[in-house]
């Protein structure tokens, strides 16, 4: 079932197209990533299908419901935290579902704990080191009731084993919500071991160069990244990557 | 500086330095009372002579408080409209910062001629001289939000309403702060200035009188009141700041 | 300073000109013209005098003129015996105007004419207890009661600015105010001070010294009052051409107001005294006991070291 | 706040409704000009008294200039020596912002009694004035040099003197510069109450004989030329800043 | 011919105790990485031997004469770029020297000219990007005089793509000038594909856990990511790390 369309997106800053025809579907449940080179467009996607910016071309279909331009349609999570540091995690990880409507505090905190954040669900932000921060700015957008789970590189701030660490832990809880995610990295390995599927963008102006299939069954742990079809994978996805260039 | 503050004692030793140094130059050139009280006769003067300066004291912290909250009200009133119609900031903003160029000392006998001499004028001398740090605290404040918050804000559906009450208003606490212990001590001074547009009590009629009479002592006792209280008032917005913002002074901190 | 040796200053014709700081009581006007013509004049010049004439700012003369950081400046009365009660060397060197020509003023339709209707109505001055003494004075002459009047601070606010807020009738000068009320056309009454006691005519405003200066420099000090009465001779005499001298000082002055009020007071410089600028010990002694008696003194007045007629020049040899 | 003043247009034409609506005001009600002058009166005295007014407004732009160059030395150095001698900030700083609350208005004409008339007591009050914001200003840039830059330095090996001159001073530039251009602005107000101290040009001497004769339009062209004058020198430290720290001002804009 | 030793080094913060009996050498010419968990104490080594830190213990001992607490004795390169914001790229690239003694702008502008920075030798940082600031840092930290230049994370604040460029060119320069190398990261294929030894941390109180030569030989190129060995050596440091934890 398709949950979200991209039909025919074109996007310019004055004479600076970043984007030109693109388009791209994603499915119920399905985990996507999209990779591309710095400044080739992968945010400007993401404040599209937020509605921060409206395309000058073509349309963004959520649900079946026209959403060029429409805010709050999807739950989103950057690559700073974006906690708000006056609040308490508990009532970071609710904002989510305030600014939409009904909190609910209790499942706040089920969730928390299922994430190993027991202790700090009446700590600031401050008190957390930036692995358990990205667990609360997941779990806020897990939170929210949008369909739809935008990750901007959420871990591209984590030094290598917290990175690793989080993965691991991402593909767990996902395994059990199954979430709709589109997620943006820059790295490859990162892509292949969460996606089902990823989006290689070309330099600008933007457009999908390749859709991946990614190969590998799930549920994944962390020996894939050892495994010679990992290599393998990594090496195309290296190459179409490359050619873009 | 807030810091400082609390770990002041090498400033109180200091000033206990300097009021020593003073009495002991005053003593060795004989230098008349009318010209340069001593610290020991100015402190003998504030005792002898507080029940009848209490009451001045008191009217004119009543007057400063007062005009402290108002200027302080609009002032972030101010700010809330100017962040909130940006058109309405781009046209005002300079015209704010012009108005703080306008001589207030020079301004409040024209306030007089327009107002009378009841509490209104001078209501509006404390308010024009608090005002104006509390909004520009408070704009800045607002602006001062990071980006990359605002962007998860958006992202999240926040609505303009959403995005002030809930990230730009408690962002800019700080920043507001600042501004509103500026405000707190220019109040005191502002309310001494209003008074010399007709009052019949208050610090600044005291020190008028004792200057007119010769009593430089009284003068002193008057410069050292405002002081103290705008220490004072400085002190009390601390600590409603450090009960406020907790988050902010402990991340500090830590950092 | 003008105590130093060194103050000398030259005229080009090898002649040495003391340098002497005048400090006024306020901006420049009327009481001061004296001053202003013998500089103009040269009557300083003749007696090798080079004077500067100062304004003093919100802090007034008096200060100013007892630390010697100016050696002369108009004073009063009031504020010389206050000074010396608390031990502040000032000395009263000359009488600018005989008598005192201060009032209460309000506008006409207020019907204010004389101390008793001072009740029920609304006073502005500056907040000295003075004020409440000598209108206390007035109205216990008149059978009245002070405590019927609503006293308020009006600050630096002038008469005019005033009577059009909240309050009634106020304390001026009419040589200075009263005469601006009469070219702007507006009625008023004024209520004198001495019309109702003698004890209030006391000299305002007068020419002041410091102790040091007559101890130390007292040839100075009688040059200076010998040109300063020359000048106030002549302003009597010519009240219009002193006026101009006076405009020509104090470009800023309204022109119509110093012409009036020159030719109001010129008459009242000496009045009815043998010779410009003396003063009484009776009138010093008066004015001390009066104060005294209303508690706006902490001790009584050595009026005789108030005052000294001894640098005037038809005294000077007595 | 800098390309406010750019772009401030609209301001101009905010203002310039003002003074219609002032002008329009007055004739209507048909106010006494002691009382409140039409802005056309106060244009007509402004350019009619001109040659009158311009000896007054050249002394105080001299005063002020002086006074603002002296302070802005003085609290230059103060905030260096502050800096660079950490027991001496923490003993002094308190004690400096505590100063700020001294009421200047008060303390000047005890000044003139023990500075006399010259030039002295003037500078000491246009220097009080102006000295503190740039202290704050630079103290504050010093400390706010960024740490991954100081350790850069250090892990190069700069010495003290090294560390100061070539990355605190330069990167504390914009910080001292918002401090400078406070100052400026306080200097002519501060030259016009140190010219109450007793001068015989100046706005200062202006206004009080303007009002001392009631001529309130004078008053108000002395309020006009104080406000224009400070705005011409907040101008030109903007000007010195932009040809000083162009690196900040552009990399703001491209971040 | 041994550059640096630190002999039993010993630090403590209070009571939290950073580094214990830490000890290793590095000779004239070697490229050598530190890898070890966040926190361990790698940045505090850097800080003793850069003398702004003085060692509780131990003694820091650098072309045969004790360094501790002695500064300006080796040049650095953080991880942010820290070039000075009001320099052109050419003042900050001899800021090093400059701070020592003689300034040559010369070889300077000969050694940007090379590393692909001729047109920014004149511009500003903020003109620069990401990658061309961190070039500059490092050309700043080669022209210094000094014989050893610590490196902490260079390459950390960059993304993907950026950084393995950067790689390359680092390993390029180095062959060039053979400088004597101490490298900080979190990465493990950043340190196999650069260094000719890798000093593995355990976490606190720190010591070498484990000192990894590296079986690859010069010059290596970008393909030794993707071959066999690599990964071989990859997996052998990482279990090297985690049996650490
Ligand atoms: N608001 C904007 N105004 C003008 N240009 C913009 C704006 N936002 C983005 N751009 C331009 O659009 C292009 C794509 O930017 P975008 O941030 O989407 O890239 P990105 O793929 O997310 O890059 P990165 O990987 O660095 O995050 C860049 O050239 C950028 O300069
Ligand atoms: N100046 C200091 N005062 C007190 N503790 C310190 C200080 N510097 C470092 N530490 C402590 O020493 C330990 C090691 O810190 P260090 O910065 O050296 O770690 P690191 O290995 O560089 O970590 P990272 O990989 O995050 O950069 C940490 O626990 C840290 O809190
Ligand atoms: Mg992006
Ligand atoms: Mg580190």
């Amino acid at each position: 079932m398709k949950l979200l369309t991209l039909e025919s997106i074109g996007k310019s800053f004055g004479v600076n197209q970043v984007l030109n025809d693109l388009q791209f579907t994603i499915d119920q449940g399905e985990f996507v990533s999209i990779i591309g080179p710095s400044g080739s467009g992968k945010s400007t996607i993401f404040n599209m299908i937020g509605g921060l910016l409206t395309p000058d071309e073509g349309s963004i279909v959520l649900n079946g419901k026209r959403i060029n331009g429409k805010r709050g349609s999807i739950s989103y999570m950057p690559q700073s935290s974006s906690l708000l540091p006056w609040r308490s995690i508990l009532n970071n990880v609710v904002l989510g579902q305030e600014l939409q409507g009904a909190v609910d505090k209790d499942k706040a905190i089920a969730m928390l704990k299922k994430a190993g954040l027991e202790q700090f669900v009446h700590a600031y932000p401050h008190e957390l080191s930036g692995g358990m921060k990205q667990r609360a700015a997941f779990i806020r957008a897990l939170l929210s009731p949008q369909p739809l789970i935008l990750l901007d590189e959420p871990f591209s701030a984590l030094d290598e084993l917290t990175r690793a660490d989080m993965q691991r832990w991402l593909l767990d809880i996902w395994e059990q919500h199954q979430p709709t995610i589109l997620f943006v990295t820059h790295n490859i390995e990162e892509a292949l071991f969460l996606s089902d599927k990823i989006l290689i963008l070309s330099e600008k102006p933007a457009a999908i160069k390749k859709s991946y299939d990614v190969p590998f069954q799930r549920p994944r742990n962390e020996d894939l990244f050892l495994e010679e079809t990992f290599l393998q994978s990594k090496k195309e996805v290296y190459h179409y990557l490359k050619n873009v260039d | 500086m807030k810091k400082q503050f609390l770990k002041g004692w090498s400033s109180l030793f200091v000033l206990l330095l300097l009021f020593i140094i003073w009495e002991v130059a005053v003593r060795l050139a004989d230098t008349p009372s009318w010209l340069l009280p001593s610290p020991a006769a100015i402190f003998t003067e504030a005792i002898t002579g507080w029940s009848n300066f209490s009451i001045h004291l008191l009217s004119t912290v009543q007057l400063a408080l007062l005009g402290f909250i108002l200027g302080s009200v609009f002032g972030l009133l101010t700010a809330m409209v100017l962040h909130l119609v940006p058109f309405l900031r781009e046209a005002v903003y300079p015209l704010l910062i012009l108005s703080q160029n306008i001589p207030i000392i020079v301004l409040a006998p024209l306030l007089v001629i327009w107002f009378g001499f009841g509490l209104l004028p001078k209501l509006i001398v404390i308010t024009l001289v608090c005002f104006f740090p509390i909004t520009i605290a408070a704009l800045d404040g607002f602006r001062q939000t990071p980006q990359d918050l605002k962007t998860y804000m958006m992202m999240a559906g926040a609505n303009r309403k959403q995005l002030f009450w809930k990230l730009e208003l408690p962002f800019s606490l700080p920043s507001l702060f600042s501004g509103i212990k500026i405000s707190a001590t220019y109040s005191v001074m502002g309310a001494v200035i209003s008074e010399w547009l007709g009052a019949k009590t208050g610090i600044g009629v005291y020190m008028t009188l004792a200057s007119s009479s010769f009593r430089t002592d009284r003068v002193f006792v008057a410069i050292f009141a405002i002081m103290l209280i705008s220490l004072l008032f400085f002190a009390i917005i601390l600590i409603a700041e450090r009960k406020l913002v907790r988050w902010r002074s402990i991340e500090g901190e830590t950092k | 300073g003008a105590n130093n040796d060194d103050n000398k200053s030259s005229n080009g014709k090898g002649e040495d000109f003391e340098k002497i700081t005048f400090v006024l009581d306020w901006t420049p006007n009327t009481n001061h013209t004296g001053l202003y013509v013998a500089r103009e004049k040269g009557y300083f010049a003749e007696e090798g005098l080079d004077v500067d004439i100062i304004m003093p700012g919100d802090a007034g003369a008096d200060q100013l003129i007892a630390s010697g950081k100016a050696d002369f400046g108009i004073s009063y009365q009031e504020g010389i015996t206050q000074a010396r009660v608390q031990d502040v060397p000032l000395v009263s060197i000359a009488a600018v105007i005989q008598h005192n020509t201060s009032g209460f003023a309000s506008p006409a339709e207020k019907n204010i004419t004389s101390p008793k209707d001072f009740a029920g109505k609304t006073y502005g001055g500056w907040g000295s207890p003075v004020e409440a003494s000598v209108i206390d004075s007035l109205m216990k002459i008149d059978n009245a009661d002070v405590n019927d009047v609503s006293i308020m601070n009006i600050g630096d606010t002038d008469f005019f600015t005033a009577v059009q807020r909240d309050v009634d009738f106020t304390w001026i000068y009419y040589g200075w105010t009263g005469v601006e009320a009469e070219l702007r056309g507006e009625d008023i009454n004024m209520v004198y001070l001495t019309d109702y006691t003698e004890k209030l005519d006391y000299y305002t405003p007068v020419l002041a010294t410091n102790e040091k200066m007559i101890a130390e420099q007292p040839e100075a000090v009688r040059a200076f009052v010998k040109a300063a009465e020359k000048g106030y001779k002549f302003a009597i005499n010519n009240p219009s051409e002193a006026a101009d001298i006076l405009l020509e000082a104090a470009p800023d002055l309204d022109e119509e107001l110093v012409k009036k009020s020159q030719e109001w007071l010129a008459p009242r410089y000496q009045d009815d005294a043998a010779n410009w600028g003396e003063q009484k010990l009776s009138v010093w002694e008066n004015y001390a006991e009066w104060m005294f008696e209303n508690e706006l003194l902490d001790k009584p007045l050595e009026a005789d070291k108030a005052f000294t007629n001894e640098f005037l020049p038809n005294e000077g040899g007595k």
